[in-house]
C-alpha cells in the first residue's frame, strides 16, 4: 500500500515536474509546481513527517506560488511566446542536465547508507518534538533566520517602491 | 628599550597628522631623538656578542609567534646608519615645498620605524611584516611626489619588489614548518632548523629573489634607475641610503644562517651574478647623461660589490660588506644631496648642459669632492676600507673573480669623475654662471656628511670593533651546518 | 519503513535534475526561479528522509531553514524582477548581460 | 691669508720635514733603521694592519728626495703661481701631496703605500686639473687618474695575493721570508709591476704622462718628474727581495722598460711643445730605470732616481721659466734665442741637458753609465745596444730643444719679444739649486774605476746595501769603463755639432704641423696611440655602454620583467572574454565544473 503511493506521488511529482519545465506558459508552470509540491507534501507525510508536510503547503503552495502568481498576473506575463533559444543551447542544456543526472546515480549507486541505529519513533515529526528541538539547538540559528526575513522584507519592500527620481513629470501631474 | 626606536616615529607619524602646521619640526625632533638613543645604545653596548636591548614577548602562542627584538653589532650599525641618515634627510628636503606636509614628514618618520623594526626583527614573521611594511610609506612618496611617469614605474617597483618578498614569505614558511613541536618563526628555532641540501637551495633561492630584488643584484635590477630617477629626493635618498641595506642584512641575518650548505653552489651563482652586475652597472653608468641616473647605476654597481663579498662567508667579505653599508649609504645620500641642490638652483640633472659649478659655488664643489673621492674609494676615505675587504674576501673565493669585480675601481673613477667634471669643471654657461653657493643649512648638512667619509676612512677599526664577535658568530653558525 | 532510503535518493536526485534542466532550458527569469524551488525541494526531500531513516529531527529543523531561506529568496527575487521589468518591459534572462567583462 | 703667507707657510712646512727627513737620515744612519705604529688601522680576523712607518736607508733617501726638491719646487711656486686666483688651492694641493708621496715612501707596509700611491694619484689629478675651465685639461687629469688607477688594480690584487702567500703585508715578514722561486711570487711580482706601469707612465699605460703636461709646471717638475713618477721604482726596489726570487718578472720588467725607453726617446725626437718633449724624456728616463731594476741593479735603479729627479725638476723649472717669460707660450717654434734674454735660466737649463745627456762629470752620466755597465753583464747585448741607441736619442732630442730655444734668433711676436725678461728671485734661486746639484750629484754613485783611482766609494751602494743590494756581476774592466767614456763624450760632441748646425746654422725649422709628412707625422703624432686606445678601449666601451643600456637593458632584462606585466595583463584581457554576460552561459559551466568534480570523485 505505502510503495504504490509512494510510486503514484513519485511519478506526480516527476511528470508534474517536467511539465514546470516544458510548459509554454509561465502561468501552466506555476500550476504544475503547485502540483509537485502537493506530491512532495505527500512524501512528507508517508515519511511520518505531517508537521513538515503542513507547513510545506502553506508556505509554498499558500504563499510562494501566489506570489508567483501575483507577480505574473501584475504583469501581465502571461504570453506563450517566450522568446527561442539557441537549438545547440537548448541541446547542450538537456545533456549537462541528464549528464549530472547519470553522474549522481551513478555516483549515489555505489553508497553504502548506514542503517538506522536507534529505533523508529514515529513522533519526531510531530510539532512537539520538532519546537523542542528547533527552540532548544537551534535557536541561534532561528533567531537569525528572523532576523534574515527581516532583512529580505526590507529589501523586497525597497526594491518594489519607486525611486521618486524615477517618477516622471508626467505621473506627478496625475497625482 | 630598543623598542622606542620604532615607536618615537610611529606616535610622531600619528600625531604629525593632528598638529599639521608643526609637521617639519616634529619630524626633526623625533629623528634626533632617535638618533640619541641609538647612540645612547651604543655607548651602552658590549661588544661580546649576543642581542641586547631586547626582549621577546608572545603574541600568538598556538602559532609560535613572538615579538622577539634585540641588538647586536650587525644591527646596531645598521640602526647608526637608518639614524644618523634620517634627520639629515629631513632636513635635507627642507629646500623645496612639498604639496601636504604632515603626510610627506610622517610617511617619511613611518619609514624610519619600518626601517629600525626590520633591523631589529628577531622572528621571521615579524622581520616580513616589517620588511613589507617599508614598503608602503617609501611606495606612496614615490608616487605621490614623484616625478614624469611616477605611477607606471612605482607601480613596478611595488609590484616587482613585493612578488620577491612573498617568495621569501614562502622560505620562511618552509622553515617554519620544519621547526619541531609547536611551530616557531623564533629566529633561534629558525637557525636550529637542519635541512637537506635540496631543501636549502630552494631556501636560498627564495630568500635571494627578495633581498637580490631590493638590493638590487642584476638582473633583477631594472625597477631601480627608474624608481630612483622619478621619486622626490629624500625617497630617492631613504632607497638608497637605507633601505637597499635591508638586502643586504637579510642576506646576512636570514639567508646565509638558514641555508649554509646552498652557499657552496647556489652561492656561487649568486656571486658571480652580483660580480656581473658590478661591471654592467658600470659600464653602463659611464654612458648616461642623467646625473641621478649615473648615480642609481652606480649604485648597482657598488651593491653588486656588497653581496658578491658577503656571500663569500669570509671575515673580511663581511666585515667590509658591513662597513661598505654605512659608507655606501652615507655617500650615496651625500651625492644625492648634492644632485638635489644642483636640481633645486637650476632646475634639471641633464649633464651636458651643466658645467663651471666650481666656479660660482665653490664650497659646494669641495663638498662634493670629498663625498665623491669616498663614492670613488680613495684610500683614507670611507669608501676604500670597504672596498678593500670585500674585494680581499672576494679574492679568497677567486682571483678571477677578483680581478673582475676589482674592475669597479677603474670604471668608478671613470663616471664618477665624468660627473664632477662635467658638473664642476669647465667653463660655466649662461645657466650656471649664477649658480647660488650652498647655504648654512646645506653647507652644514654636507658638512656633517664629509665628517665620517674621512675619519673612517682614517680610522675604521672602531667600526669595524662593534660587530666583529657577532660575525664571528654568524660564521661558526655558518660554518657548524656546514 | 518498507521503502528503502534509496528511493528517496533516486528519486530528489530526478527531481534534482529536472530543475537544473529547467534553469538551464528556459530564458523567464521567473520560470527560472520556479525551478530553483523545484531543486530546492528535491534537497528538502532528502533531508526529510534521511531524518526519518536515522530517526533524528535535526534534519526536519534543517527543512524549515531552508524554506525560510527560499521564502526570502523568492521574496527578493520577485522584487528585483518587477524592477527589472518596470525597466525593460521584459524578464528574459538575456537582459542581465551587464556582468560582460 | 694673503698670498705670501700662504706662499711662506705652505714652503715652510715643506721645509720643516725637509729639516726633520734630514734628522731621520742622520739617525738611520748612525742607528739603523727604526720603524714607529700609530695605531692600528685595520684587524679583521687573520688581516692586521698597523698605520705604521719605517724609515731605513731606503724611504730616507726618498724622503730627502721628496721634500728637498718639493721645498725649492715650493719656493719656486710662490714666484710662478703669484698671480693665479687659485693661488692658495695649488698650495693645500701641493702639500696634500707632499704629505701622500712621504706617506708612500715612509709606510711600514704595502698597504700604508698603497694609501699614499693612490693619494698623490689623487693630488695628480687635481694638480693637472687645476686649471679647470680648460675642458681637454680636466679630460687629461681624468685619464692620468683613470690610468693609474688601473694599475692600482694591478697592485691591489698583488696586494691581495701576497697576504695570501705570506699572511702579512709588513715589509718585515714579507721580505725578510726566506724565498724561493715559485708561481705565486711570479704573479705577485707581476701585479706589482703593472701597478708601477701605471704609476711610473711605462707601456702601455704611459700616454697619460705628456697629457700630464697640462698642470702648472712646478706640478710637472714636482709630480710627474722628479717624485711620484719614481714611485714605481721606489715599489720594485722595495720588493726587490721578491724580484730576485722571479727571474721572469724581472725579464718583463727589462724588456718593458726597454721598449718605454727606446719609444719614448723616438716621440720625444719630434715634438715641440717644450713640456711634452721633457715629458717623454722623462718617460724614457723610467724607462731606463726599470731596465736597471729588470738586470737586478736596484741600487743603481735608485740612483738614476736621485740624479734624474735633480735634473729634470731643473729642466722643468726652467721651461717654467721659459714659459713665465714668454707669456704662457709653449711651442719652441715660436722661440729662439731666449739665451740673452734670460742669463740664468739659460745656463741652469744647459746644465740640465748636459746633465740628462750624460756628459761627465754631470750627474746623469754617473747614473747612466752605470745602467749601462749593469745592463751589458745582466741584460745581453740586444739590451744593452737598444739602450746605448737610446742613449744618442736622448742626447739628440735635448740638443734639439736647447738649441731650438735658447739659441739663434727669437721667433715669436714683437709683443712677446717686449715682455721677455728673467724671471723673479724666487725663481731663480731653486734653479741655482737644483743646477749645483746636478753637476755634483753624480759623485753619490761613482764607478768602480774611480773608486780604485781617485778613491771615491759608491757612497750609495754602501748606503742602501742594508735594504737592496745590486746583483753581483763580474767586475767590470777598465778598458770598457774607458772605453763607455771615450765613446759617449766623442758622440755627444759629435751630436752637439750636428744639431747644432742643424737647427741654427742652416736655420732649419721643425716644420708646422700640417706639413709633416711620413715618419715625421708619425713621431709628432706619437706613433697614434692615443687614438688607438681610443679606439680599443674607449669607445668600445662607451660604445658597449650604450649598447648594454639600448639593446640589452631595455628590451632583454626590462622586457622580461615587463614581460611578466604584459603577460597577466594581456591573460587577462583574453579570460575576460569568458565573461560573456550570458547567464545560461554561466549556469551551463556551473553544471558541467559539478560533473567534472563529481566524475574526478569518483575516479579517485
Amino acid at each position: 500500500m505505502i510503495e504504490i503511493l509512494f510510486y503514484v506521488l513519485s511519478f506526480v511529482s516527476i511528470v508534474t515536474g517536467l511539465m514546470v519545465v516544458f510548459a509554454k506558459s509561465p502561468i501552466h508552470s506555476v500550476l504544475s509546481l503547485i502540483v509537485t509540491f502537493f506530491a512532495i507534501a505527500g512524501q512528507y507525510i508517508l515519511l511520518n513527517a505531517q508537521f513538515l508536510a503542513i507547513v510545506h503547503i502553506i508556505v509554498y503552495a499558500g504563499a510562494i506560488m501566489v506570489l508567483f502568481l501575483f507577480v505574473l498576473m501584475l504583469l501581465n506575463l502571461n504570453k506563450e511566446a517566450e522568446p527561442n533559444k539557441d537549438i545547440a543551447m537548448k541541446l547542450a542544456g538537456v545533456i549537462s542536465a541528464s549528464l549530472l543526472m547519470v553522474t549522481l546515480t551513478g555516483a549515489l549507486h555505489g553508497s553504502v547508507v548506514p542503517e538506522a541505529t536507534l529505533a523508529v519513533n514515529t513522533s519526531n515529526g510531530l510539532v512537539k518534538n520538532l519546537g523542542q528541538v528547533l527552540f532548544k539547538d537551534f535557536v541561534v540559528p532561528f533567531e537569525i533566520s528572523s532576523l534574515l526575513f527581516l532583512a529580505a522584507m526590507a529589501g523586497a519592500v525597497l526594491l518594489g517602491k519607486k525611486h521618486p527620481s524615477q517618477i516622471t513629470d508626467s505621473e506627478i501631474q496625475k497625482i | 628599550m630598543a623598542i622606542l626606536l620604532v615607536l618615537i616615529p610611529l606616535l610622531s607619524a600619528c600625531s604629525l597628522l593632528l598638529a599639521k602646521g608643526m609637521a617639519k619640526s616634529i619630524a626633526v625632533v623625533s629623528s634626533l631623538i632617535n638618533l640619541g638613543l641609538t647612540f645612547f645604545f651604543l655607548s651602552q653596548f658590549n661588544n661580546e656578542g649576543g642581542f641586547q636591548f631586547g626582549d621577546d614577548l608572545i603574541w600568538v602562542e598556538r602559532l609560535g609567534l613572538h615579538f622577539h627584538y634585540g641588538i647586536d653589532g650587525i644591527t646596531l650599525l645598521l640602526l647608526l646608519l637608518t639614524n644618523v641618515l634620517t634627520p639629515i634627510i629631513l632636513i635635507g628636503s627642507f629646500g623645496r615645498k612639498y604639496d601636504n606636509e604632515a603626510l610627506f614628514y610622517g610617511l617619511i618618520l613611518l619609514m624610519n620605524a619600518g626601517l629600525n623594526g626590520v633591523f631589529m626583527s628577531l622572528d621571521g614573521l615579524l622581520f616580513y611584516i616589517f620588511w613589507e611594511i617599508t614598503l608602503l610609506p617609501i611606495w606612496f612618496i614615490c608616487a605621490i611626489w614623484g616625478g614624469h611617469d611616477r605611477i607606471r614605474i612605482t607601480l613596478k617597483f611595488f609590484i616587482y619588489t613585493f612578488a620577491g618578498s612573498l617568495l621569501m614569505l614562502l622560505a620562511l614558511i618552509y622553515v617554519y614548518l620544519q621547526t619541531p613541536g609547536i611551530h616557531s618563526f623564533d629566529i633561534t628555532a629558525l637557525y636550529a632548523v637542519k635541512l637537506t641540501a635540496a631543501e636549502q637551495c630552494w631556501i636560498f633561492w627564495g630568500f635571494f629573489a627578495a633581498f637580490a630584488i631590493k638590493m638590487p643584484v642584476w638582473p633583477f635590477h631594472s625597477w631601480q634607475p627608474d624608481t630612483y630617477t622619478v621619486s622626490p629626493a629624500p625617497g630617492t635618498m631613504l632607497l638608497s641610503g637605507i633601505m637597499l641595506k635591508m638586502g643586504i642584512y637579510g642576506l646576512i641575518r636570514w639567508m646565509m644562517p638558514l641555508a649554509p650548505a646552498a652557499l657552496k653552489d647556489s652561492g656561487q651563482i649568486a656571486i658571480w651574478l652580483s660580480i656581473a652586475g658590478i661591471v654592467y652597472a658600470a659600464i653602463i653608468a659611464i654612458r648616461q647623461q642623467d646625473l641621478k641616473r649615473v648615480v642609481a647605476w652606480s649604485s648597482i654597481s657598488h651593491v653588486g660589490l656588497i653581496a658578491a663579498g658577503i656571500m663569500t662567508a669570509t671575515t673580511a667579505g663581511l666585515q667590509g660588506g658591513m662597513l661598505q653599508m654605512l659608507a655606501h649609504g652615507i655617500n650615496v645620500v651625500g651625492l644625492f644631496l648634492v644632485i638635489e641642490m644642483i636640481e633645486q638652483r637650476l632646475n634639471i640633472r641633464d649633464m651636458s648642459l651643466l658645467g663651471g659649478i666650481a666656479k660660482p659655488a665653490p664650497k659646494l664643489a669641495v663638498l662634493f669632492m670629498i663625498i665623491m673621492l669616498g663614492s670613488v674609494a680613495v684610500p683614507l676615505t670611507n669608501g676604500f676600507v670597504g672596498e678593500f675587504l670585500l674585494l680581499n674576501g672576494v679574492f679568497q673565493f677567486g682571483i678571477w673573480a677578483a680581478a673582475i669585480a676589482g674592475l669597479t675601481v677603474i670604471f668608478c673613477a671613470v663616471y664618477m669623475l665624468r660627473i664632477y667634471q662635467l658638473t664642476m669643471f669647465g667653463e660655466t654657461n649662461q645657466l650656471t654662471a649664477t649658480t647660488p653657493d650652498v647655504n648654512p643649512r646645506e653647507f652644514w648638512l654636507l658638512a656633517i656628511l664629509c665628517v665620517p667619509v674621512l675619519f673612517f676612512g682614517f680610522y675604521p677599526q672602531p667600526l669595524l670593533d662593534i660587530a666583529r664577535n657577532d660575525i664571528e658568530n654568524l660564521l661558526k653558525i655558518i660554518a657548524v651546518s656546514n | 519503513m518498507p521503502i528503502s532510503i534509496d528511493h528517496y535518493v533516486y528519486l530528489s536526485t530526478v527531481l534534482f535534475c529536472i530543475g537544473v534542466m529547467g534553469v538551464l532550458l528556459r530564458r523567464n527569469a521567473i520560470v527560472l526561479l520556479m525551478c530553483v524551488e523545484l531543486m530546492l525541494n528535491a534537497v528538502n526531500l532528502l533531508m526529510a528522509a534521511f531524518s526519518t531513516h536515522f530517526n533524528d529531527p535535526s534534519g526536519q529543523v534543517f527543512v524549515f531553514f531552508i524554506m525560510v531561506v527560499a521564502a526570502a529568496e523568492v521574496a527578493v527575487g520577485l522584487a528585483i524582477l518587477v524592477m527589472v521589468y518596470r525597466h525593460a518591459k521584459s524578464v528574459d534572462i538575456g537582459l542581465f548581460n551587464k556582468l560582460k567583462g | 691669508m694673503g698670498k705670501s703667507l700662504v706662499g711662506m707657510v705652505g714652503s715652510g712646512v715643506v721645509l720643516g720635514s725637509f729639516i726633520l727627513s734630514v734628522m731621520a737620515w742622520m739617525q738611520v744612519k748612525e742607528s739603523g733603521a727604526f720603524e714607529a705604529n700609530a695605531f692600528t688601522w685595520l684587524e679583521v680576523g687573520s688581516l692586521h694592519i698597523e698605520f705604521g712607518f719605517l724609515v731605513d736607508e731606503l724611504s730616507s733617501l726618498m724622503m730627502l728626495i721628496v721634500t728637498g726638491i718639493g721645498f725649492l719646487i715650493h719656493v719656486y711656486s710662490v714666484g710662478y703661481m703669484h698671480d693665479d686666483v687659485g693661488f692658495h688651492k695649488f698650495f693645500a694641493y701641493l702639500n696634500l701631496f707632499i704629505f701622500s708621496m712621504l706617506l708612500l715612501v715612509m709606510g711600514s707596509n704595502y698597504l700604508i703605500l698603497f694609501f699614499g700611491w693612490e693619494g698623490v694619484g689623487l693630488c695628480s689629478y687635481l694638480l693637472i686639473g687645476f686649471w679647470y675651465k680648460n675642458k681637454e685639461f680636466g679630460k687629461a687629469a681624468r685619464k692620468a687618474f683613470i690610468m693609474n688607477r688601473i694599475g692600482d688594480l694591478g697592485l691591489l690584487i698583488g696586494m691581495f695575493m701576497l697576504f695570501n702567500e705570506f699572511g702579512s703585508l709588513n715589509y718585515k715578514d714579507v721580505l725578510g721570508a726566506g724565498l724561493s722561486s715559485s708561481y705565486a711570487i711570479t704573479c705577485i711580482c707581476i701585479l706589482f709591476f703593472i701597478g708601477a706601469m701605471g704609476k711610473s707612465a711605462q707601456i702601455p699605460l704611459y700616454t697619460w704622462l705628456p697629457d700630464a703636461m697640462a698642470g702648472p709646471t712646478p706640478v710637472s717638475a714636482l709630480i710627474h718628474a722628479a717624485t711620484m713618477v719614481t714611485a714605481g721604482i721606489y715599489l720594485v726596489a722595495r720588493s726587490g727581495v721578491l724580484y730576485t726570487a722571479s727571474p721572469d718578472a724581472m725579464q718583463l720588467v727589462m724588456y718593458v722598460g726597454l721598449a718605454t725607453a727606446t719609444f719614448a726617446a723616438t716621440i720625444g725626437l719630434k715634438q715641440n711643445d717644450i713640456k711634452k718633449v721633457l715629458a717623454y724624456s722623462t718617460v724614457s728616463q723610467l724607462g731606463f730605470m726599470f731596465v736597471a731594476l729588470g738586470v737586478g741593479a736596484y741600487t743603481t735603479a735608485m740612483f738614476h732616481v736621485t740624479t734624474h729627479a735633480f735634473f729634470k725638476a731643473l729642466l722643468f723649472l726652467g721651461s717654467g721659466s721659459v714659459i713665465h717669460a714668454m707669456g704662457g707660450e709653449q711651442d719652441i717654434r715660436k722661440m729662439g734665442g731666449l739665451k740673452k734674454y734670460l742669463p740664468i735660466t739659460h745656463l741652469t737649463f744647459l746644465i740640465g741637458t748636459l746633465a740628462i745627456a750624460g756628459i761627465p762629470p754631470l750627474a746623469g752620466f754617473f747614473s747612466k753609465d752605470e745602467i749601462l755597465t749593469n745592463t751589458y753583464y745582466g741584460g745581453g747585448s740586444f739590451v744593452f745596444i737598444m739602450l746605448c741607441i737610446t742613449s744618442v736619442l736622448t742626447a739628440i732630442y735635448m740638443l734639439r730643444l736647447y738649441f731650438l730655444t735658447f739659441r739663434g734668433s727669437f721667433r715669436g711676436t714683437r709683443e712677446q719679444e717686449h715682455h721677455l725678461h728673467e724671471s723673479p728671485l724666487s725663481m731663480t734661486l731653486p734653479l741655482i739649486v737644483l743646477a749645483i746639484l746636478s753637476v755634483v750629484g753624480g759623485f753619490l754613485g761613482v764607478p768602480e774605476w774611480m773608486e780604485h783611482k781617485l778613491g771615491l766609494h759608491h757612497t750609495l751602494n754602501g748606503w742602501l746595501g742594508n735594504v737592496v743590494h745590486n746583483a753581483a756581476h763580474p767586475a767590470v774592466t777598465e778598458m770598457f769603463e774607458y772605453t763607455l767614456l771615450a765613446v759617449s763624450i766623442a758622440i755627444l760632441f759629435i751630436l752637439a755639432l750636428a744639431v747644432r748646425t742643424f737647427y741654427i746654422s742652416r736655420k732649419t725649422l721643425p716644420e708646422p704641423d700640417e706639413e709633416e709628412i711620413g715618419i715625421v707625422k708619425l713621431l709628432s703624432h706619437k706613433y697614434y696611440i692615443d687614438e688607438l686606445y681610443d679606439a680599443i678601449f674607449v669607445r668600445p666601451i662607451q660604445s658597449l655602454g650604450t649598447f648594454l643600456h639600448d639593446y640589452i637593458e631595455k628590451p632583454v632584462i626590462d622586457g622580461l620583467v615587463n614581460g611578466f606585466g604584459r603577460l597577466s595583463k594581456s591573460s587577462g584581457k583574453l579570460i575576460r572574454l569568458l565573461q560573456t554576460g550570458n547567464t545560461e552561459f554561466y549556469l551551463l559551466g556551473m553544471v558541467l565544473g559539478i560533473i567534472v568534480i563529481f566524475v574526478l570523485n569518483f575516479i579517485m
